[in-house]
């Protein structure tokens, strides 16, 4: 991919430099970090959650119409939970699109955060998804509740700390 | 004169998760109006096995043979992006027949999946036939992997740095054949079902997404292409050898299930003309594998020079994922097909989250479906192209 | 009038028009009646499965080093190894080996990663059996040869795709001795020499 | 009209020759047409599951059944064999009365429907007078039947289908009636016999086809809906409504709906034998070879292979269509429900009153051709 020899020289030269997207942020008044680029050279922008409705109706603005993918990550047994957001600017003939990341970290005893669902309606599915295996709730979806695992489930299976149940209940079917 | 008035209750009909038209074991809770649809609400989870939290737990190798079972259909795609995703993350370079190879069996599954799209397809708007037709080309392509991978479905052939086993005795030719075969069977298809006006009636202006929708929905694939967008990961991210083949998008602008059906029929025909480019230029000799020629060239000929391998290096089983993160794609038959891992210099990922696309374009169906008829789910749940395997996971 | 006389002209072509390509597809569907069926009669005929076929797994007791490669790249760390550290001889002797078949997916990492070879996949495929713990196979089991469905007089053989010669698309057309599409080795190795007769190697 | 083979007045000649009276001789010879038209029903319908079998595998390039008898005859037996064994299942909360009932309704009026259908001059169980009317009236029973199975299922998919049932009935029944009755116009008959009868004499040239093209088309797919054949099979749609009013049979239940929609679609085929395509009528007049043979039409020899020509002509005749059918079922897709309302009220209702106007006037415009 041509995108991994954007900016090898930055990634290493200052620690945490801010890519344009940042810049424009940061320009436009919307607070946010700037986090290593991924290993393709995507921007990664760590937002606080009670900016993320805001940062993510600037970057809509700005053009990143397509929410690719949603998901969550445990950063390990007792640390926070994240939900990431990659976003793309997406046209005909595309040429190496821009793209962007968000990363939002909420505390594991309290994972609240504004649902992006009335921006980029794809994030429906994934945000319950995200919701099923790590329990982080998106204030404001619409229709918040287990997706893949049954409705009835205890636990929250993705996270790190999740103890896999020795015997399972027979689920009653529907 | 005045109506009648008639109160009718909604019928709640509950198709799902054993119902010949849904895919596997997809459930929608139909809220009916007579015949009309009111609503309707997937409930999904039927297949999940927690692939992610398999990936967790297993190395690149272990799990290799699991990420088949995603999308069951376009077998090769899911193992790309296994195999993708942490050979980018570690920087390992593929050498480029092993590319074209990758290419070639890329392809060879986007048609077979397009094919198993089309028959269920037309199957669900009541044409029987062309299933039966699908199969017999599909057998072909089957055949192909079977005698290139070992097993018709469960490959287990991409390994990270290249692909398992170089291309067998022959199997060049007789891919040449299948192409040469292919293409005339699909106007055939077309010449079956394409006028028919009763397909034509059950499927234009049926399902329309418009183009503001279908990216505000997350759509890819066809589905994406279907609405007016031109964009295809091939052409967009330019992985793997795509570049060097001729080769056009297909995208429609009217959005519905005719426009998703004529991006399918079309893209199995350029998938064809890529495979026959690729053998054509297939490095290191056009038609056999290469370990004749590297034996007569001797151990200094440009036969074993690095770009003639199928395998930069054989992954060791305990192959480390190296600390970093990001998110792959591909192009697969359904849509965009994408891994973001993330790892931590260990040989199991930290996270490995997967972004199927049936997943996503499944999301959009109630949006579809309201206002319809009972048969247009059938219709409009076809055109969208679920695999519950990867839908659940 | 005339408005009603054009509506109803176009209504009857496209009547025409669809009763046109019903036809087309009829047509499609009775040229197919005419063609060889494209099924093989299972038990009758059968595919020889191709060289790669992954198959049931077979085992070579005395190659065996008990390193458990085949436990760690298997995605459920299926065989089952039983070895003893023989003190004498410094190293481990195998006392037992089996695979459970049905647990098995056949994905072929540990013949792939065995390093003495001792694992092998063969063409067996038809491993049904009354009780699913018959298919727990021990090291004596998983040393049998399957017997090759060229050698069962009561099965007409029948090649996949890949395997039949050039041009050929039916493997009901050819029969499955006839010679398979494209060059063999030495075939290749002889068009190397032939194109460079000067080059000597060193 | 010549008179050819009449086996009634042979047979009760015949035993009135042993001595019996007549009306007794009558009564014996009732059941027997009965009878072997039931069998033969029966026989026709088991052959139309086999035909759709091995013509269904050979449009898909399988081979289909294969080891059930020489290529696989055997297997309607053996389907009904496996039907008549197999449990029968009642869902808990369904109609006992209806569920029971339904499939009986369904099948008895396609049986008593092959009444009307000649085979020959005399070779027909009754040779009514409202004839064809008879069928028209006594089919649409059948939906009744459907009605009580899918409503008597307590099954939300039954429901629809014989809701789906009932609505397309009713709407093609119209059309069907319309074509019938620019028949009945052009013959002066509703008795199938006269119908043929009229058609007969200048062999495939005086065949009611010609003369009814449109009317033949309409019939031909308003009969098929009748049937619930594949371009409109929406009662049973497999797709939408799993299996439609039948979703909860097995059984004898199963089987005797199968074997209605094949009854009936057996009759529907040779129905349009008998009314658009002669009959029992060669393509060319048997009278010709008669008499070029130098031989009396009413010889018994030549009156029986007669006869014999007619039967094979006949079910000839309606084992193409019904092939014709089998093929078109393979080839199309379903239509909706709206669409297929639409082709019956908004197409064929119209095309069918057009057709029957256009015939009025050419019945008096060319009294000698169109049955004056």
């Amino acid at each position: 991919m041509a995108e991994e020899q954007v900016t090898p020289a930055t990634e290493t030269a200052a620690l945490v430099s801010a890519g344009p997207i940042s810049q424009w942020l940061t320009s436009q008044g919307f607070g946010h970090d700037s986090l290593d680029r991924d290993h393709q050279g995507v921007e990664v922008l760590k937002v606080e959650r009670e900016f993320l409705l805001p940062v993510a109706t600037a970057l809509y603005a700005y053009g990143f119409n397509y929410l690719r993918c949603q998901g969550g990550i445990d950063l390990g047994p007792g640390e926070d939970l994240v939900s990431f957001y990659y976003l793309t600017k997406l046209a005909d003939n595309a040429e190496q699109p821009e793209e962007v990341a968000l990363k939002v970290q909420v505390p594991r005893h309290d994972p609240r955060l504004p649902t992006l669902y009335w921006l980029w309606k794809t994030a429906d599915w994934q945000e319950r998804e995200t919701y099923d295996l790590y329990g982080i709730v998106y204030e404001g979806h619409p229709d918040l509740k287990r997706i893949l695992m049954p409705e009835d489930w205890v636990g929250w299976p993705m996270r790190k700390d999740y103890i896999t149940p020795d015997f399972y209940e027979l689920q009653d079917a529907y | 004169m005045t109506l009648i008035e008639t109160r009718t209750e909604p019928m709640v009909i509950n198709m799902g998760p054993h119902h010949p038209s849904m895919h596997g074991v997809l459930r929608l809770i139909v809220t009916l109006d007579g015949e009309n649809v009111i609503d309707c609400e997937p409930v999904l989870g039927y297949l999940h096995r927690s692939m992610e939290k398999i990936a967790e737990n297993r190395t690149v190798v272990q799990y290799l043979p699991y990420v088949t079972r995603w999308d069951y259909l376009a077998t090769m795609f899911t193992e790309a992006i296994t195999v993708n995703a942490p050979e980018k993350l570690a920087d390992v370079a593929v050498p480029r027949r092993a590319r074209y190879i990758r290419v070639i069996m890329l392809e060879l599954s986007r048609i077979a999946s397009h094919l198993l799209w089309l028959g269920p397809f037309l199957a669900d708007v009541g044409a029987q036939t062309p299933f039966f037709y699908i199969f017999r080309e599909r057998e072909m392509v089957y055949d192909l992997f079977e005698a290139a991978t070992g097993m018709r479905m469960m490959h287990n052939y991409f390994r990270v740095g290249g692909v398992a086993a170089d291309l067998p005795y022959g199997w060049v030719d007789k891919c040449e054949d299948f192409c040469t075969y292919f293409l005339p069977k699909v106007d055939e298809y077309e010449k079956l079902i394409t006028n028919n006006p009763i397909f034509r009636k059950r499927v234009q202006g049926v399902g329309t997404l418009s183009r503001e929708d279908a990216i505000n929905w997350g759509m890819s694939g066809p589905m994406l292409r279907a609405s007016g967008v031109n964009w295809d990961l091939r052409r967009v991210d330019h992985y793997e050898v795509y570049d060097d083949f001729d080769w056009a998008v297909q995208w429609h602008t009217d959005g519905d299930c005719f426009a998703r059906y004529l991006v399918r029929i079309g893209e199995m025909r350029e998938s064809c003309k890529i495979i026959q480019q690729a053998l054509k230029g297939l490095p290191g000799g056009p038609y056999e594998n290469l370990e004749a020629k590297r034996m007569g060239g001797g151990p200094k000929s440009e036969w074993n020079t690095f770009d003639y391998q199928f395998t930069g290096k054989k992954s060791a089983p305990n192959f480390k994922i190296p600390k970093g993160e990001h998110y792959v794609r591909v192009e697969a038959p359904k849509g965009e097909l994408g891994i973001y891992v993330l790892g931590d210099d260990s040989p199991f990922p930290w996270r490995w989250k997967i972004r199927p696309p049936g997943f996503i374009n499944l999301q959009v169906l109630p949006q579809l479906v309201r206002g319809m008829k009972v048969a247009d789910i059938m219709a409009i749940l076809g055109s969208i192209d679920v695999i519950m395997g990867e839908v659940d996971r | 009038m005339f408005k009603f006389l054009n509506q109803v002209a176009a209504y009857t072509q496209d009547a025409v028009q669809a009763a046109k390509y019903i036809g087309q597809g009829l047509t499609v569907t009775f040229d197919h009646m005419r063609r060889r069926p494209v099924t093989i009669q299972y038990p009758y005929e059968k595919l020889i499965p191709t060289e790669r076929f992954r198959g049931r797994i077979h085992f070579e007791y005395d190659k065996c080093i008990a390193c458990e490669v085949c436990v760690r790249v298997c995605p459920i760390n299926l065989p089952v190894v039983d070895w003893e550290y023989n003190k004498e001889l410094k190293k481990k002797e195998l006392k037992h080996y089996s695979i459970d078949f049905g647990v098995c997916i056949f994905c072929g990492n540990c013949v792939e990663y065995c390093p003495t070879n001792c694992l092998s996949m063969t063409e067996e495929y038809e491993l049904s059996a009354y009780d699913r713990h018959e298919l727990n196979y021990d090291s004596t089991a998983l040393g049998r040869l399957p017997k090759n469905v060229v050698e069962d007089p009561m099965v007409q053989p029948m090649r996949g795709l890949a395997y039949l010669p050039k041009g050929v698309m039916d493997p009901h057309e050819v029969d499955y001795t006839e010679r398979r599409a494209g060059l063999r080795p030495e075939e290749i190795l002889a068009q190397e020499q032939a194109q460079k007769p000067v080059s000597t190697p060193q | 009209m010549e008179t050819g083979l009449d086996l009634q007045r042979t047979f009760v000649q015949a035993l009135e020759g042993f001595g019996l009276m007549p009306g007794v001789a009558q009564t014996l010879w009732m059941p027997l047409p009965m009878v072997i038209i039931l069998v033969g029903a029966t026989l026709w319908a088991l052959v139309a599951t086999w035909l759709e079998r091995k013509v269904s595998a050979a449009a898909q390039q399988r081979i289909g059944p294969e080891y059930a008898g020489p290529l696989g005859v055997l297997i309607p037996v053996a389907d009904v064999v496996k039907l008549l064994i197999k449990e029968t299942i009642r869902p808990a909360k369904a109609d006992p009365w209806l569920f029971s009932l339904g499939p009986v309704v369904v099948v008895l009026p396609v049986l008593l429907a092959y009444l009307i259908v000649p085979f020959g001059q005399h070779l027909v169980v009754t040779d009514l007078a409202v004839g064809v009317f008879l069928w028209v009236s006594i089919s649409s029973v059948a939906p009744i039947g459907l009605l009580m199975a899918g409503y008597g299922s307590n099954n939300k998919y039954s429901l629809l289908g014989g809701l789906r049932a009932a609505a397309q009935s009713i709407s093609y029944e119209v059309p069907l009636a319309l074509a019938v009755l620019a028949i009945a116009m052009m013959s002066n008959s509703l008795s199938t016999v006269d119908i043929v009868n009229q058609q007969a004499g200048y062999g495939i040239l005086g065949w009611n086809v010609w003369r009814q093209p449109v009317g033949f088309l309409i019939f031909w797919i308003a009969a098929l809906a009748e049937c619930e054949r594949l371009p409109f099979d929406l009662p049973e749609a497999e797709e939408e409504l799993v299996a439609g009013y039948q979703t909860e049979y097995s059984g004898v239940g199963f089987m005797l709906f199968y074997a209605g929609s094949y009854l009936n679609l057996v009759l529907s085929c040779l129905l349009v034998a008998v009314l658009y395509l002669g009959g029992w009528e060669a393509p060319i007049p048997v009278e010709v070879f008669v008499t070029g043979l130098g031989l009396s039409v009413t010889d018994p020899l030549v009156e029986v292979i007669t006869a014999a020509i007619g039967i094979t002509m006949t079910l000839l005749k309606a084992y193409l269509l019904l092939f014709t059918a089998i093929l078109l079922r393979w080839t199309v897709p379903r239509v909706r429900i709206d669409q297929l309302l639409d082709l019956g009220w908004k197409f064929l209702l119209p095309v069918a009153l057009v057709n029957l106007l256009v015939t009025a006037a050419l019945k008096l415009s060319f009294p000698q051709v169109f049955g004056g």
